[in-house]
This record gives structure tokens, C-alpha cells and sequence, in this order.
């Protein structure tokens, strides 16, 4: 049995009280609930606070370049799709620098988790806009207040992704269990974490969000409707769902790869030879 | 000694670049060596196109620039290439459909379309029926062309007409073309040349260096690499993605060799500026990739479908920070194959990023090169740790500082350790630091892998007069051009030779130094404005050149260019 | 009055019988009827077949580099708000290349027009797939079929897009009377058009979409509905609706600019006496 | 001869910054000269950071390594700083918070945050206090103390509390510290001095020149200037646009800049990396643009918060093909504005993309300058034709063919004419172009711009010896280390000089040759690992340097590391 020591890492360098640890407990908790080895587990992280987190639990790490943490990741997937692959990244880094990349994986629905601390702001540059800020949100770079923002969730459904779900840093517990379907769903996995900047988001604070979230129930919310969940995922203001808001069974990216068909790329031999009957094509 | 130079001109979408290859592939089944370029505009149909290909007893490197039969599909094409004829050269087109010719001479016209209606039913394949036309004049062995074309087109109906049209328009030169025509095409040996582009050899040498990913975002002339290897992926188990942009495409094949296998983009110019970052990445990561760079005239999307080499300091200085790479140019298709298995090699030896410099002129050349003899490629993988020596070694170090600068290699979940690696400056064990020591170590370690990586440069290569009046110094794809130009020149009694690098990068400053030390004129010739090889070898090696070849039009520069601006420097 | 002759512009490089020719026609109609002079345009261009337009036509004209016409075309509107400024690009110029500029500029509402020729295929570069290739669409560089595609219209919703609209380059009437709406509606404008590449999709033909195109008509349907303009967008296969698909009132990037007060900032004068002030707070 | 340093060290979020800032502005306020440069970790919060000020009564042109008042808010800084003390330096703690500090000499205990809570009446003000302490010990005029830190923090009741604060800390000092200090800072003059950062100065550049929009994405150790530059958006109409990425913030640039305004972005290796593509375009279609790159330290991310040198060879070469730009590296806080105004009107006069290369260092060290002469400032827009100028023309081209490669300018709507550019290869009316001669021609246009670039590069700043037996080559921002190298080394009686470039690209090729002529031994003196300058200087001139003082660990060079590294290489 894997157990939360297994998933010991680093000292951390975040702000004390930032929304970041609540996630980092809910990712060891959903990996261990989950029984998963570190060894297993691809965890592929961008720049900003956000992408420090691999560093501060364990397991293979490889940290990209701001905005760069879906291609690496993605392709770290279909080349070994045994690995459990796990994105990281801030809002900034996912939804600013990356946001193409953000549109295609969902489109190609790689089977990989990704994570978003979405902090609304740019913590690590120190308190920039971010995409993600409210509207009229006064920063260094916007003094003007920030314009409309991207809505993750909305592009999410719009771009057809197969698991669509927001959490809260301050409720890991709930958040480790997205994590968990996250994981276990086949298909990429978008899991936007509402994630309170205690340095430089003095509006987005623990008890804003606090005094708005509200937990999807299943029993009454059902995330198979895009129409529906498409209504769902604009609400923002009084109250902000928490929870998957869609979800979709479709093919995964790997699944339509016949050069998959004989395992994970990794264990193929190489044999030069084979080229042999290429050649003659060109004779 | 045999040579002759087709030329086929046409618009685009009038089929010939297909009609070129073919013509090719059957010069090459009677035993000739042949060399075959390309000119094509920006854009898919109309414009101007034109294919060039020459065929010979000797090796073919270069395109000469006298065209003995030039099959005109338009009358621009006679307009345009009417002053590259050959004295006696002739012109083959429809006159039924061509009209006004007077005053051009050596034209000789066959009623390509109606032939083609008549035999192959379909006016398409006048084009087939021209090839048989040109080839009739030169009397070449009639079964091979039926062969070459019905291979070529299936064995099918569609072979079927096509062996008609070709037979057709043979027949019908024959019947009709009374002057006795220059060259006589007896077919030479039994032809088991391949014939292929430099973009083929790249693909075949990532197919059998064992390349398993790619991901690219198509952009000329890199394009039809990422293209044949897609149509191979389910048989060699490569996948080939096309993602967003060349951004994702650098950082995807990050990914995919971080978790374990050979993996590769390819692209030109502008796509190349947007992986920048990537290729930092690769460096301080200690990644291996590799990095197809096929250069076109620029700047930005400059002339898109041409030829130039304006990339070469880009390529050895991009992206920010210092780090060790590899950058190769191969100097022929032969050369193209090789290389590639070689970037492949060099950059899971040296676990850092390779680039593969061609550019549009090699990519999309055809030459004929002997068989590659796979038995010769070898894969080096370089420390790469097993699972068993992983359980031996108890605690793995991903970036472990060694001698050499290389810290051996896992591959995640496979070995069962743990891999960790960052793009901030890191410690032996991959987590980020901050500290000056731990920073210079890394440095210093990653750097030190320059010195491995300096040994395995080759040689430039040097042809020519052993006591040289002039040297020409060149790179990459202008190889046959240039060494061409040294051997019509030294027929004129000039002594004169050849130093050429495939390999740029590091550069290999001792061999270049050697081999200019007979040197008394070094003349840089690049098919660029600036002269960037010679720039690079004067910071590398002090040397100076005395004179520059340069041509930036987006077209290849020739052998004959070559030897006109050479009287110009040599007086 | 202005002409279609003023608009008349070099010979084109496209195939015969390209849908780039309708959208031609349609832009410059749409310019004539609204009667606006040709040096008060700016067209902004990217790199691929569609790019090529602005050179078929009059006006002052920045062809930029494959996928980055809307960061060029937003600036130049911020710069000089008085241009009328139209973006122009390609599927893959457009959602692949640029996927990430499309989405903030959505977001920020610039006040700029943006044609994309949606051919579903690479032309220019010969026939690879597109982000918008139907699901299955074989081509060089995908012969296992393409992905799910991306939905610009569902997606430009998704951003809160002011001005999202459907056109076909077969009925270069239809298709002026948007170009003319959008140019008209303060804010981003969304035209994606339907456009047949005659060379290398020979499944979305002419006759494919004929069969299926139909006009929405604003007196059975309202644009201004979120929900059921998301609905719409996702119409695709049997039924294809063009027109405008959604419509909303917005502030412009441009208005949230104070520095914009004094009027274009082309004509502000610079002084640089004027930074003695500021030299001040630094002794 | 005065000369003082004080190093304020402490966690990230302690304020070491602002308290370190105000020193700065105190000892400027008191006529002093002071030179002040910050070390931090890339996070927020923890950590160790630290500032250093050095005040002198002479020019100060960057920090000496021994500390004289060291202000430690934590044990840390002790621990990690005791060694650089000098030998009567004092360590000013608290000893209520920080134990066992047992070994360490020089420590004088404060109770900073018992005073604060007495004085200021909030914990957070032991900062204030401890400044107060550290003037106290050099016996600073209290007044000025009280005014700057009033200013500062305004006339409120933080202001006040404040200036409680700092001067109950000097009286505590005044009276429990019995020893004589080393230093008595008695006010200079009246101080008129400005005290400002690099990115101050090109901010305050970049107003003066009429920049009225920029686009930035936030990097380190640029991102204070477009937030410096926000906050003047409404007072200077200049709009600040952060956009998704880098991409779209160099291509809004060139948008804003055809659109007719004086353009610009700032960022780091990373950034520029993304903006490479977006270089050439403005090369190819002529279009002015403004590049700050400031350098960190590389590859990839790096050390995101230090600086380095790293990027010369890169900002020169990117960007595929060829194209004229101009690469400025300014020296000092001074130049960091001149040379801004400089690039603003290099970039419209010769239309093409101008590179301001900065760094960590210089971007984030305060230095104290004279009041910039605002009336020197010229603005130089180049050939930009006005409406009646356009209207005269008749037909504008806006590629048109001229001697000095410049073609005039128009800008759209405002002049009538329509302005047409291209990407693509272009004739001079702006449509794309397929063929070799317009190619040719236009290519040479374009490259002819770097004739007349050339003749506005500065020479190289020359220093020291007349007859230098050695010679110190440098560029960019560690001109102040070198050049204070170059005085303690005359001093020890060695005939050393110093030959530094600022304006580095085109190359100063004759003024640099001609200012080496004297130079025995030539040692290049570079904050980056591979002696980026030096490889230039080889390629454009044929010197070689002899010797390398190498600092690659994120920190700056200084005057004692270069001394010492200089014994070693003189012999
Ligand atoms: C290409 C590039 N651009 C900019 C940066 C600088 N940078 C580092 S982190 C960051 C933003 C951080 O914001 P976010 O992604 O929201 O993460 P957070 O720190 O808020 O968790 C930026 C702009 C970079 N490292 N690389
Ligand atoms: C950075 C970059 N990558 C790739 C290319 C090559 N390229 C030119 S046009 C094009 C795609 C064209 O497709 P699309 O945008 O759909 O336009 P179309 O030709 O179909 O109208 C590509 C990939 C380029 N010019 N620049
Ligand atoms: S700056 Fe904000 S996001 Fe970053 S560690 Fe501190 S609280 Fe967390
Ligand atoms: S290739 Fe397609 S899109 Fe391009 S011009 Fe031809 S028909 Fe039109
Ligand atoms: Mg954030
Ligand atoms: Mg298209």
C-alpha cells in the first residue's frame, strides 16, 4: 500500500497560507487514495508557483517552460501511455502563455490530468493581471482594471473536453476526489483550481471564495448535458460551483495511434535493417 | 562522357514535378547517375515551375545550367528557359496548343495532347507522352520506360495508358525527328542506384535510426518529412503528430524523449525561431532532439518556397543562456542520411539538442546514391541505465556531475527510479536551486560535454589541388555545386581545391586550420548575403577569407555561377 | 461614392474556381456599400491562401507572419482608432497557429473585423490537416484520420465574443451583409466562413455544404441568447447554419484605454520636457 | 576619500528592498554618490535576500564586496554575510529575535522590534528603525533622514510613525554604541543627484522619446519598466498592453508601429526567444521597433532572478535570414536612458528593429546620475513623409529603391496613401514578389541600412593607461566593475586600461581595432561563460583576447573579483 509518506518531497518556497498547499495535500491524498507509485506517476510542470509543486512531493518531474507544460505532457503520454501523467501549472501559464495548447489538448483529448492553480493573478512575477482576473481588477500592469476574462470552464466545454472540473484549494478534500476521477478518467482531464494568492489577490481571498462555493451534486447535477453544463460553468459572482461540470466518454488521442498498437512506444526495438524494404521504393 | 540536361516547365498543377521524378527514376534504372532540382512558386496552381534533371555516366552533383532538351508545357516556359539551351538543344512542345513561337530556335513540336487523348485517353497524361518524346530523341532503351512508368503508375489501367502515352510519344519523335540529335542514351549497368531527395534520406535515417516520435507543424520545404513518416507510422511504430504550432511541436518532442525515445521535429526558418525556447530547454534539461532546420530565403516569410543558407549563426547561437549543441549540414542526399542517423546519435550520446541544417535546394533535390548499407548504422544511445543497474546504483542523480559532463540517463517508470529535471539551474538531483556553486557545477558540467561533442565533428572535407592558388570554402547543400566548379576550373589549369564542413558546430577549429594552411586565396561561397561561414571561421580559427561567392535570390547557386563570379575574384 | 473599381487590386495566385473568390468579391461589395475609401482601411494579413487577399484588393495592407494577424490588427486599432481595421486568415493561420491570440482577442473585444477563410485543410502548404478537418479527414500528415476538431463559433462564444458569425463563400451575398454588420459592430468580429478548396478537400465540396447551409433568420432566431446561440454553434453535419450566430454589447478594449482620452494616439505630439516632472520623484 | 557600504539582508517579504532603496535616496539626499544593487530568490516570500548600498564621495560606479554596516533581520544574513565584513564593520541585529550568534565579532544588538513596536507602533517598522541605527553609527545628518523617509512614506500618520521610528533608531545607536565607528558621513552639497534603477532610466527614456504603446508580457528583470510605464498610461498617453504571450506582444508592436506610433516591448531570454519570429518580420517589412532584453541567467529558466550576459551572440543572430537591427547594451543607469532615446530614433531612422540589452544587474541597481538634460534630448523620426509631402508624391511606394536603403515613410490614414507591406519577399510597392531580381534588389536595399547604422555606433568607451600593458574588454553593464578595476589596479601601479562597447552591433569594426592597436595583452571580462564579446571581437576585427575573467553564477562582477582573477592571468 502506497502510503502519503511515499509522496514526501522538498521544503516548499510558497507564501505561508497560500492556497498552493491545500493543493499539494489534495494531490498526495488522490495518489495515495488511488494506491499509485511515485515511480508511476509523470508529474510535468510549468513556471510560475504553480509548477513548483512537483518539486515538493515525488516522482518523475519534468519541468518545462512557462506555458509549456501540455505538450511536454501530452507527449510524454503517448510515448509511454502506462504512465500516469499529471500537468501542473498556473492560470497565467496555462490559460495566458499556454492557451493554445490548452485548446488543442482538450480537442485531441490526450489522456492526461491537468491541474491549474488559478489564482487569478500572476504570483510568481509578483502581482501581475492575469487572464483569469475579475473584471476591473487593478494591478501594476492594468491600472485601468483588467478586461473580461478567459473562462476556462466555458472554453472547456465549448472545445468539447471529455472531464471538465473546477476544485477549491480550500476544500481538499473534496478536490482530492476530482483528482482522483481526474486521473481515472480516460481522456484529458481539465481540473481548474480556484486558488487563493494571499500575497497578491487581496480580492479573491479564502473567504470570498469561501462564501461562494457550492459542491455539485450529482444527484441533482447532471454533467453529461453540455447545454446544461455549458449554463453551469458561466456561473460566477454570488455563487461559483465546485465539482465536475461535464463530462463526456470519447476516444483518446492514443487511441487513434496505430503505431500504438504493439505497446508503449518506449519498449519497441529499434532494428535498422528493417529499413531494407523502404529502400527498394526508391530503386 | 554522358550528360544531359532535361528541363520540364510548366504552371503548378500541370504535373511537373510528378513528370520530372519519373523522368529521374528512369535515367537512374538504365544506370545513370542523375541530379534533379526543382523551382516552383508559392502558390498550388498557375505561375511558373520548372524541374531540372540532369543525367550522366559520372557522378551527378549539381544541376549544369545548359539545357539539351527542355519539355515545354506553356509558352512561358519556352519564353523564360529559350536562353539556357544548349546550341543544340531542343524544345519540345504542343504546337497545336502552343501558338507564335516564331523566332525561337531548336523548337520541335508533338502534338502531346492529342497523343494523349489517342493512347492514353485522358489529356492529362501528356505530360507522360512528353517524357517519351524527350527521351525518344536520346533513343533510350524504350523497356525500361515502360518498365519505370508502370511501376511508377500501377499496373492498373491507369499503368496501362501511361505505358501507351510514353510509348506513344517515343514513336512518335522517332517517326518525325529527322536531325540527328546530340546525345545518345545507351543505358549503362543494370541501374540499382536509388534515386531520392534530400528530405527522403532524413526520413529514412530517422526510420532507421530508430525515431519514434515526431512532431511538426508542416512548413516547406520541410514538409513531405513529417509526411513519409506518417504513412510509415503504423509499420515502424513512429508516431507523427501535427499539433498547434512549432511551439508544441518542440516541447511535445521534449516530452516524448524525456519519457524514452528517439524523437524529432522538423521545420524551416520561421517555425525554427518559434522553438527557440524549446531548444534552451532541450540544453538545460540535457534532452536529446533532434532538430530539422531546412532553410528558405528569408527574412520572415521571405521567399517561402526557395532556397537560401541565412540560418547558420542563427542556428548555433539560438535561444538565450549557453548550453551545448550540435549543428550538422549535410552536403548531399547521401550525406542527409547519414547525418541524421548521426543527430540521432549525437544527441542521446551528448543528451542535448542537434540540429540538422538542409535547406530547400537538398531538401527537395533528387540524387542517386548507392544503396545505404544499413548494416552500417549503428545506434548509440549513449549511458542510458538499464532497470537492473538503476537497482544496483540505489539512488539515482539525473543531472550527476562526471568527467565527461554526461550524467547517465533513465527513463521513467521503465527503470523504476525516479527522474527529476528542471528548466531552472538545478542540483545533481534535479530539484531547483539558487546557490553560486551548485550553479557553476552544472554549468560547467553541461559545457564540458562540448569537448566530447568537438571530437566527434568531422573533418571538412577537402578536394581539389594539392597546392591551391584558391581555396573555395563552403557548407552544407553547395557541396556538389562547388566541387563541380573545382573540377571544371583545375580542367583550365587552375589549382584549386575544396574545404567544405558538414559538420559546423562545434566547430572544428584544428582540421579547418589545417586545411587552410596551403590556402593563399579563401574564397567563402554561400548561397547567402553575409557570408556566415566565413564570419564564423575568422572567430573561430582567425582566418580571413580573401574573397565571396554569394548569391540570396532564392535560387541555388550552379557550378557556371560559380566559375563566372570566380574570374571576377581570380584575375 | 465609392466604387468597386477603387477596390480593384492585383491578379490573384489562387486555383480557379477557389472559394477565396467569393470572399474577394463579398469584401469588397461590403467596403463599397459602406462606402468607405480604400486608404481608410487597414487589412491585416496572415500567412496561407486566405493571407493573400488584401493583395487582391486596395488598401493599406500588413501581411504578417502565419497566425499572428489579430495581435498586429488589435495594436493598430489601439494606435489609430479611426482605421477601419479587418484581420484576414487562414483555419490553420487562424485556430492552429494563432489559437491563443483568437481567444484573448475575443476576450478584450478589440474593435477589429476578422475574416477567416475556413477551408478546413492546409492549402498553401498542400493539403495537411487543419484544426477545423472533420473528425476522420485523411490527409499526408494524419493518414489515421483527423482529431475532433476545434468549434471556432462555439469557442468565440465561449470567450464571450461580441460578434459571431457564419458566412459561405459560395453566396458572396449573404456573406457582404456580415462583413458590412461586422465591420459595423463596435468590437470583435468573428466572421467564420465556409470556404471550398477546390485542390485538397474534396469532401467539403460546393455541393457539400450547399446541401447544407441555411440562413438563420433574426425573426425566428435571437442572437443575443448565450445558451441557445451555444446550441446553434454546435450544428454541424446535415444542417449548417449561417449568419449571425451571436450578438452582444460590450465595452471595447479601445474604450478602456485612458490614454486614448485626447483622441488617436498617431496624433499625440510628443514633448519630451514634459518627463521633467518625473525626473523629479527620482532625487 | 569617503566610501561606505551598508548590505540590508533578510527573507523575501521582510522589505529588505524598500529599506534598502531609502538608504539610497538618503545618502543622494546628502550629496553622496551611491551605487546600490539587489540579490533575491525567485520567490516571494522566505528565502535569503539582500541590497546593497554604497555611498562615496566620489563617483560610485558599483559595489565593493566589504561590508561596513551590515543590517541583518535575520540570522541568516549574519551567517551567510560575517565573512564579507570589513575589519571594523558592524553587524547590526536584534538580539530579542536572533540567538546564538556566539563567534561572530562586530555584532551590535538592537532591539528593532521593540523600538518599532515603541516607536512606530507596528512591528513591520523595525526596517525603519534599523536605518535609523545604521546612520546613527556613521553619525548622518538626522534631518535628512527624517525629511527623505517622510517623503517617502508621506505626511500621514505612517509617514510619521516612521520617522519616530528612524530616529529613535539613530538615538539608540548614538547612545549604546561606545566604540568609534570607522566612518563619519557628514552631508556633501545639497544633493540634487537622482537616484534611479536601470529600468527607471529606460522607462523615463522611453516617455522622453514619445513611446506611446508598448506591449509586454511580465519577465524578470524587465517587468518594472511596462509597470513604471502603466502607471504614466492616462498623464502620457501611452497605452501598456499585457497580452497572452510574447508572440502577440512583439506582433502588437509591429502593428502599433505601422499604425505610426514609436513602439516598444521589454523582456527576458525566454520572452525574446518567443519574439524571434516577430524580429525578422519587422526587419523584412521595415517596420521601427524598440526590444529591451534583459538578461538572466541561462538557459531555459535559469536562475530567473540573477543576471548574466548570456545573450549577445543570440540577439545579434536571431532570427532566420538577414536583416540590419542594432544592438545597444548600455553601461550605467545613465546610459540605460540615453541610449533608449537613442534606440527609439536608431529603430525609425534606418526602420528596423533596435535591441537595448540589459540585465538583472543593471536593470535592477540603483545609481545615483545628474538630472538627464531633458533639452538634449532630439527625436528623430526618420524619413516620414507628411500629408502634403505624400500628396505632392502622386504615387507612394513604400519599399521604394534608394541609395541609403531608407525608403520614406508613411503612415496609414494619416497621409492619404496607402502603405503596403509584405512578409514575403516584396517589390517596392509592397505585393509579394517571386522573382530573383526584385528579390536581389530589395535584399540589398534593406542590408544598405546597415551602412549608415554603422556610422552612428558610438565608439568604444576607452579608459585608462595611455600605454596599457594590459587591456580589459567589456560591454554592457559591467562597465562600472571594470572601470573601477582599471583605478585599484593604476593605483597598484599596473598600466591597465579599458576598452568597453556599448553600442556592440553593427560592430564598431575601426574604432574598436584602432582603440586595441596599444593592447599587449587583451582580457575579456564578461559576466557569461563562453566570452561572448571576445568571439565577436575575433570574427569582425581578428583580435584575439589572451586572457578571461568569467563570472557565470547569476552574480555580478565585481571590482574585486576581477582583481583577483587578474592576478591570476598576470603574471
Ligand atoms: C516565456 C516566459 N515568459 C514569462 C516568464 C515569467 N513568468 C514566470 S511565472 C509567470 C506568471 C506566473 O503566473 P501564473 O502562471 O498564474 O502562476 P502563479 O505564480 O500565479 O502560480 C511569468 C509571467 C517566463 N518564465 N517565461
Ligand atoms: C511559423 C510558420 N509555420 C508554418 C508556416 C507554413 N505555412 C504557411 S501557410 C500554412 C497553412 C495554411 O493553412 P491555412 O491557414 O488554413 O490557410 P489556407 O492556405 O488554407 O488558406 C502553413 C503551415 C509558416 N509560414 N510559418
Ligand atoms: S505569491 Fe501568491 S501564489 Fe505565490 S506562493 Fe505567495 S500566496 Fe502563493
Ligand atoms: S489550394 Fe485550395 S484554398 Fe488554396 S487557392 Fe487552391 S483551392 Fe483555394
Ligand atoms: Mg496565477
Ligand atoms: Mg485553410
Amino acid at each position: 500500500m502506497v502510503k502519503l509518506a511515499d509522496y514526501a518531497g522538498g521544503p516548499s518556497a510558497w507564501c505561508p497560507g497560500c492556497g498552493d498547499f491545500g493543493i499539494l495535500i489534495a494531490v498526495k491524498r488522490a495518489l495515495v487514495e488511488l494506491n499509485i507509485e511515485p515511480y508511476k506517476i509523470l508529474m510535468v510542470s510549468g513556471i510560475g508557483q504553480a509548477g513548483k509543486l512537483p518539486h515538493y512531493t515525488r516522482g518523475n518531474v519534468l519541468n518545462v517552460l512557462h506555458g509549456r507544460t501540455l505538450p511536454a505532457a501530452t507527449a510524454a503520454k503517448i510515448v509511454n501511455p502506462e504512465l500516469v501523467v499529471i500537468a501542473v501549472g498556473g492560470d497565467g501559464d496555462g490559460y495566458g502563455e499556454g492557451g493554445n495548447h490548452f485548446l488543442h489538448a482538450l480537442r485531441r483529448n490526450h489522456d492526461v490530468t491537468y491541474l491549474v492553480h488559478n489564482n487569478q493573478v500572476y504570483g510568481l512575477t509578483k502581482g501581475q493581471t492575469s487572464p483569469t482576473s475579475d473584471p476591473g481588477f487593478v494591478t501594476k500592469t492594468t491600472p485601468q482594471g483588467a478586461s473580461e476574462p478567459v473562462y476556462p470552464l466555458a472554453l472547456a466545454i465549448a472545445a468539447d473536453g471529455s472531464f471538465v472540473a473546477r476544485g477549491f484549494a480550500g476544500d481538499a478534500e473534496h478536490l482530492a476526489g476530482l483528482i482522483k476521477a481526474g486521473v481515472q478518467h480516460k481522456g484529458f482531464a481539465l481540473i481548474d483550481i480556484l486558488q487563493p494568492c494571499v500575497t497578491f489577490n487581496h480580492k479573491n481571498t479564502y473567504d470570498w471564495y469561501r462564501q461562494r462555493v457550492y459542491k455539485l451534486d450529482e444527484s441533482s447535477y447532471d454533467p453529461t448535458n453540455k447545454l446544461a453544463a455549458f449554463e453551469k460553468a458561466q456561473e460566477w459572482g454570488d455563487r461559483i460551483p465546485i465539482g465536475v461540470i461535464y463530462r463526456k466518454t470519447r476516444t483518446t488521442f492514443e487511441e487513434q495511434m496505430p503505431a500504438l498498437g504493439k505497446g508503449p512506444l518506449v519498449r519497441q526495438k529499434t532494428d535498422p535493417t528493417q529499413v531494407e524494404k523502404l529502400l527498394k521504393e526508391f530503386i | 562522357m554522358v550528360n544531359i540536361n532535361f528541363m520540364i516547365g510548366g504552371e503548378a498543377g500541370q504535373g511537373v514535378q510528378s513528370a520530372g521524378h519519373v523522368l529521374g527514376k528512369i535515367l537512374a534504372r538504365g544506370g545513370y547517375h542523375v541530379f534533379a532540382d526543382q523551382d516552383y512558386e508559392s502558390r498550388v496552381r498557375g505561375g511558373h515551375s520548372f524541374f531540372r534533371v540532369r543525367g550522366s555516366d559520372t557522378e551527378a552533383r549539381a544541376i549544369s545550367e545548359l539545357v539539351d532538351v527542355l519539355i515545354a508545357l506553356d509558352k512561358e516556359s519556352i519564353d523564360l528557359h529559350q536562353k539556357e539551351m544548349a546550341k543544340q538543344g531542343v524544345i519540345i512542345f504542343d504546337g497545336d496548343k502552343v501558338k507564335n513561337t516564331r523566332g525561337n530556335s531548336g523548337l520541335f513540336s508533338v502534338p502531346l495532347e492529342r497523343i494523349a487523348l489517342e493512347n492514353g485517353k485522358n489529356k492529362l497524361m501528356l505530360n507522360t507522352v512528353a517524357l517519351g518524346a524527350a527521351l525518344g530523341l536520346a533513343s533510350y532503351d524504350k523497356q525500361i520506360l515502360s518498365n519505370v512508368i508502370s511501376e511508377y503508375f500501377g499496373a492498373g489501367d491507369v499503368g496501362k495508358e501511361n505505358v501507351a502515352a510514353v510509348t506513344a510519344g517515343y514513336d512518335y519523335v522517332k517517326a518525325n525527328f529527322k536531325i540527328a540529335f546530340s546525345h545518345n542514351l545507351t543505358p549503362l549497368g543494370d541501374g540499382r542506384r536509388m534515386l531520392l531527395s534530400g528530405n527522403e534520406a532524413i526520413a529514412l535515417g530517422a526510420l532507421a535510426a530508430g525515431c519514434k516520435f515526431m512532431a511538426a507543424y508542416p512548413m516547406t520545404p520541410s514538409t513531405s518529412i513529417m509526411e513519409y513518416l506518417a504513412s510509415k507510422g503504423k509499420d515502424f511504430n513512429i508516431v507523427v503528430v501535427q499539433p498547434e504550432d512549432e511551439i508544441a511541436a518542440i516541447n511535445m518532442i521534449i516530452g516524448a524523449s524525456f519519457a524514452g525515445v528517439r524523437s524529432m521535429t522538423a521545420t524551416s526558418g520561421g517555425g525554427f525561431c518559434l522553438m527557440v525556447e524549446g531548444l534552451g530547454l532541450a540544453g538545460m534539461t540535457e534532452t536529446p532532439i533532434v532538430v530539422v532546420l531546412g532553410q528558405r530565403a528569408g527574412p520572415a516569410i521571405g521567399l517561402p518556397t526557395r532556397t537560401e543558407q541565412g540560418d547558420l549563426e542563427f542556428a548555433i547561437h539560438a535561444a538565450h543562456g549557453e548550453f551545448p549543441r550540435a549543428v550538422l549540414a549535410p552536403a548531399t542526399v547521401e550525406d542527409a542520411f547519414w547525418l541524421t542517423v548521426k543527430a540521432f546519435n549525437l544527441a542521446e550520446k551528448y543528451q542535448t539538442p542537434v540540429i540538422l541544417m538542409t535547406d530547400q535546394y537538398l531538401a527537395s533535390s533528387y540524387a542517386t546514391a548507392d544503396k545505404f548499407d544499413l548494416s552500417q548504422v549503428t545506434i548509440d544511445r549513449g549511458i542510458l541505465l538499464s532497470k537492473e543497474e538503476l537497482a544496483k546504483l540505489g539512488e539515482y542523480k539525473r543531472h550527476q556531475i562526471t568527467e565527461s559532463g554526461i550524467s547517465p540517463r533513465a527513463i521513467p517508470l521503465e527503470g523504476g527510479a525516479l527522474v527529476v529535471t528542471d528548466s531552472d539551474e538545478h542540483n545533481e538531483e534535479g530539484h531547483l536551486i539558487e546557490d553560486a556553486e551548485t550553479r557553476t557545477a552544472q554549468m560547467l558540467k553541461r559545457l564540458r560535454k562540448m569537448e566530447g561533442l568537438r571530437k566527434d565533428i568531422r573533418e571538412p572535407r577537402v578536394y581539389g589541388a594539392a597546392k591551391p592558388e584558391v581555396t573555395l570554402l563552403g557548407w552544407g547543400s553547395t557541396y556538389g555545386a562547388i566541387r563541380e566548379a573545382v573540377d571544371l576550373s583545375m580542367k583550365d589549369g587552375l589549382a584549386i581545391n575544396l574545404v567544405h564542413l558538414s559538420e559546423i558546430w562545434p566547430f572544428p577549429v584544428e582540421a579547418t586550420a589545417r586545411a587552410l594552411q596551403q590556402a593563399k586565396k579563401i574564397i567563402a561561397v554561400e548561397n547567402n548575403a553575409t557570408a556566415q561561414l566565413a564570419h564564423l571561421l575568422r572567430a573561430e580559427t582567425g582566418y580571413q577569407v580573401t574573397g565571396k561567392i554569394l548569391k540570396f535570390d532564392g535560387r541555388p547557386i550552379s557550378p557556371a555561377y560559380i566559375l563566372k563570379q570566380l574570374k571576377q575574384e581570380v584575375r
